[in-house]
């Protein structure tokens, strides 16, 4: 069964959007790193959920409550598994990566960092994973130290090393590049960091809809992760921590839900996660994701890596032959699922407008990576990010439609 | 279809832009970019007593539609007041265009003229009206 | 047309959920100051989006992005308008009131709040217009002023003004209160608040379900409120802002869509309302809210206040009328959409899973109002709370639930 | 059906629970709340020379079901040995029960174990075990 790929006409059909023309022609959704599809599991999780069981979760006794109550918890448990968190009680529900990030730098970064303290994080980060340290280092005075990444060779442990000390109190990282399609590495990041007694943060909004994620063997402290990226619904994400650590960190957003005693004046909090989830949850979203979950682990993550990887390599390979790109990133046999590109000076907006004329939908930009783009020296790349509903065919409609933006620029 | 932004004149406009370069002795001057895209453009603006544009320049960087669209707007501002320029809308922009604009590149089409207007104000305070 | 009461029958085939019983019971749902149901309109709207034009909005050009930041950004404006705000850009999208009301006690707060002001609020706030204020008066060491309010009579503007002085620097309040069904004069609120150059904050959470809001006319600075009690999905809810309070804020989460320019250890942030929308935006919920707030109008908001005012008088007069009963708030003729009571002794979790028998969904417990409770010498009490499809048959159900509830605790 | 977590012998220990009240030497004393619904319970606990409960009593406050069961409990656990009652789970508190207990009120119905199980926890801690 693992070793078996994945039957891509039998989950095309689990994807309802996959029916529909763009332009006239079959669309071929290759912007997978921005957002996924969803499976009609997800989306008939959702109506399920508002037809017949919606309600406030945890403070009604009502059937409808306890219902909803119910389906909550079991996709915070759902989620639990898909990590290996060691307990349920480690999966926050937030409105996505961005907001999992922001708890972070918020709740315990202004309760951990101080001025003179370092934060260190890479120059290929995703504006993410990047505006909330800064925002957090101007805070509180900190300093920040930035280790540069090599686009092909990755990230070299030298470099990690040579801006560790005590002072450093947070490194933070992409597990899995979104524009380079680069994959760090964590564990080995994470060993160095806890050396000198840094908490690791673990930005995983592209690998986990790409690979298995265990915390446990990654050895992180927090990782973060959006369910609309990972077939999931928007508005919903994930912040994975360490039960200590959370434990130890005071409140992020104050409301219902996250208190144990209200005063006047002054208040005390729950536990974790219940601490991080204050005001009404995200209960369909919730439901959403642990149906996107249940259904990626129905096709099995190991598959599902290898599906996603063998389609980048093969698009790497396939444009490479197109008169005129450039690929940005690591080998095609070290190459997580996507592939960013550009081509001769058209800009990148102009190629993806054109291949979209043809049913082919990527993305062009700075991907939310301003300095790495800085650094690459162009504004923008057009990128194609895969799928488990991507195959060869897709590929070829990407090539096909990349040749003739080519035409439409040199006639 | 995205394909008719693209037509021949546009790109010949995207290839050797109409006003491209700078001025000796500018009234305004003024650049912005698009931060969605990277889009750049700079525009100088000489005027004339009567406050109309005598002479105008544009650099630029960036997709087809916005080189383009803000060399076509070089072309059709020459000689018009300031009154003028500032009443211009997306509306006019796109007409000139002759091609569909999809709503996701409208910003592209009419950075050019945002840079020109904001220009115009800048003009305008620094004179003090 | 306006005149017209709802129609309730018509209203009730909008709303999928209602066909559901409970217990064996036809479900009676008045918990819906908890959340409310959505009606069908909603749900397709939801369903509609992920089966046929799922993107992420404003950083694609393809297709699909397109339509999906198109239905993004008109979701944007139909709030707008269902709140007469003076510009679309005036509506943040949150994931609810209480992510709102942080926004504002954190981005707005930590700007303009220093040590020695003062923050005022009520006694009857809803923990989520408590706690944001506590965790800001600690973080900069302002000190909190709390205005009494009669649970009968309201707020005396005496004791606002008895509170009032220079040092103010902002003023929040519930709109309607959630367990009170008190509708506090917003209007003259800000009025005074204003000539001490307070910001004024409205907790708009009950109101904006129940009856027209028009920001301009109640003057404040902020609003806040949740999709999910607005008939909409969850996860998702408003902050209104004026345009020039909003372009005054620095940012509050940092990440993907709410930055201008992104350095590798600084950056610049793009105008309002991007800069409070970091990441992803829940496309989904801001779509599902456009929605429901298309519904409503379609039903005519004057409508809607008169149905729910009208039933909550006659519950709460029926509920006087079975022994024991104890009716919190004003009296009927005053009262919003909602009664909170209590039954003799029996404890409001006994009563609610009583009630809950007979497929009537009420709500029991402190309702996230701790203080409220404590003032009223009641750990807990019970509430119903009517929406559009609710009549006077579900009072009756309910009351002949009380009654029986009542027999079982005294047989 | 959640009626029936009202039987009648459910409410004769609501209204006349057993073991109610406080002890003169307590060992173990103990209280603590449920924050969703304010329920409220008290301990007190005198050991036997053989860590036994040679006596319970409790005081509370809240719904029918979290002082039910506790009534209940301080009769199930005299007589036990300290180590026994650690063991003690959820599901021994809903046999002794016999109501169905609905999923949002299994706080309410283990409240009393809860305050018991931690003051066993903290008279150990105290005496350093
Ligand atoms: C008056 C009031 N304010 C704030 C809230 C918080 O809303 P939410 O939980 O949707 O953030 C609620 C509802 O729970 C409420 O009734
Ligand atoms: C690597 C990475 N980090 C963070 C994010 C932010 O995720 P979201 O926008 O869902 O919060 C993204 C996607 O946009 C991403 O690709």
């Amino acid at each position: 069964m693992r070793g078996m790929p994945v039957d891509i006409e039998a989950v095309r059909r689990d994807f309802p959007i996959l029916a529909r023309q763009v332009h006239g022609k079959r669309l071929v959704y290759l912007d997978n790193a921005a957002t996924t599809q969803k499976p009609a599991a997800v989306i008939e999780a959702l109506d399920r959920y508002y037809r017949n069981y919606n309600a406030n979760v945890h403070r009604s006794v009502h059937k409808l409550a306890e219902e909803a109550t119910l389906a909550y918890e079991s996709a915070r448990q759902e989620v639990a598994r898909f990590l290996n968190a060691a307990r349920p009680e480690e999966v926050v529900f937030t409105s996505g990566t961005t907001e999992a990030l922001n708890l972070v730098a918020y709740a315990w970064g202004r309760a951990n960092v101080r001025a003179g303290d370092a934060i260190v994080y890479t120059d290929i980060e995703h504006h993410s994973n990047l505006v909330p340290w800064q925002l957090l280092a101007e805070a509180v005075g900190a300093e920040i130290r930035v280790v540069e990444v090599d686009p092909e060779a990755g990230l070299d442990l030298d470099r990690l090393e040579a801006v560790l000390d005590e002072r450093v109190r947070l490194v933070t990282l992409p597990h899995i590049s979104n524009v380079l399609g680069l994959e760090l590495p964590v564990a080995e990041v994470a060993r160095r960091a806890h050396q000198v007694g840094a908490v690791v943060v673990v930005d995983a909004a592209q690998s986990a809809p790409q690979q298995p994620i265990d915390v446990q063997a990654l050895g992180c402290d927090f990782l973060a992760l959006s369910g609309h990226k990972l077939y999931g619904p928007t508005g919903i994400g994930v912040l994975w921590g360490r039960y200590e650590l959370l434990a130890a960190m005071p409140p992020f957003l104050g409301g219902g839900e996250m208190i144990r005693r209200v005063g006047l004046t002054r208040s005390t909090f729950a536990d974790p996660p219940a601490r991080f989830e204050a005001g009404t949850p995200k209960i369909a979203g919730a439901i959403g994701l642990g149906a996107a979950v249940e259904y990626l682990e129905g096709l099995g993550m190991d598959r599902v890596a290898a599906h996603d990887r063998a389609l980048a390599a093969q698009a790497h390979e396939a444009l490479l032959e197109v008169p005129g790109v450039t690929v940005y990133g690591p080998p095609p046999d070290r190459r997580a699922g996507l592939v960013a590109f550009s081509l001769d000076d058209i800009h990148a907006h102009d190629l993806a407008s054109l291949v979209d004329t043809e049913g082919v939908a990527i993305r062009a930009g700075h991907h939310c990576c301003m300095p790495l783009h800085d650094r690459l020296g162009v504004p923008a790349t057009a990128r194609a990010s895969f799928a488990v509903y991507n195959g060869p065919d897709d590929i070829e409609a990407l090539v096909r439609a990349v040749h003739a933006a080519r035409k439409v620029f040199n006639r | 279809m995205t394909a008719d932004m693209y037509r021949e004149y546009i790109l010949q406009h995207y290839r050797s832009p109409r006003n491209y370069g700078r001025l000796e002795n500018p009234d305004i001057v003024h650049e912005d970019d698009n931060p969605l895209c990277g889009d750049q453009v700079h525009i100088e603006v000489a005027l004339d007593d009567q406050d109309r544009v005598a002479d105008i320049r544009f650099q630029g960087k960036g997709c087809a539609i916005s080189q383009a669209s803000t060399s076509i707007l070089t072309d059709k501002v020459k000689g018009k007041t300031l009154e003028e320029i500032k009443a211009l809308t997306k509306d006019d922009v796109f007409q000139w265009l002759r091609i569909p604009i999809s709503p996701m590149r409208v910003k592209c089409a009419v950075l050019g003229l945002m840079v020109l207007q904001a220009g115009i104000h800048h003009y305008e305070a620094r004179r003090g009206r």
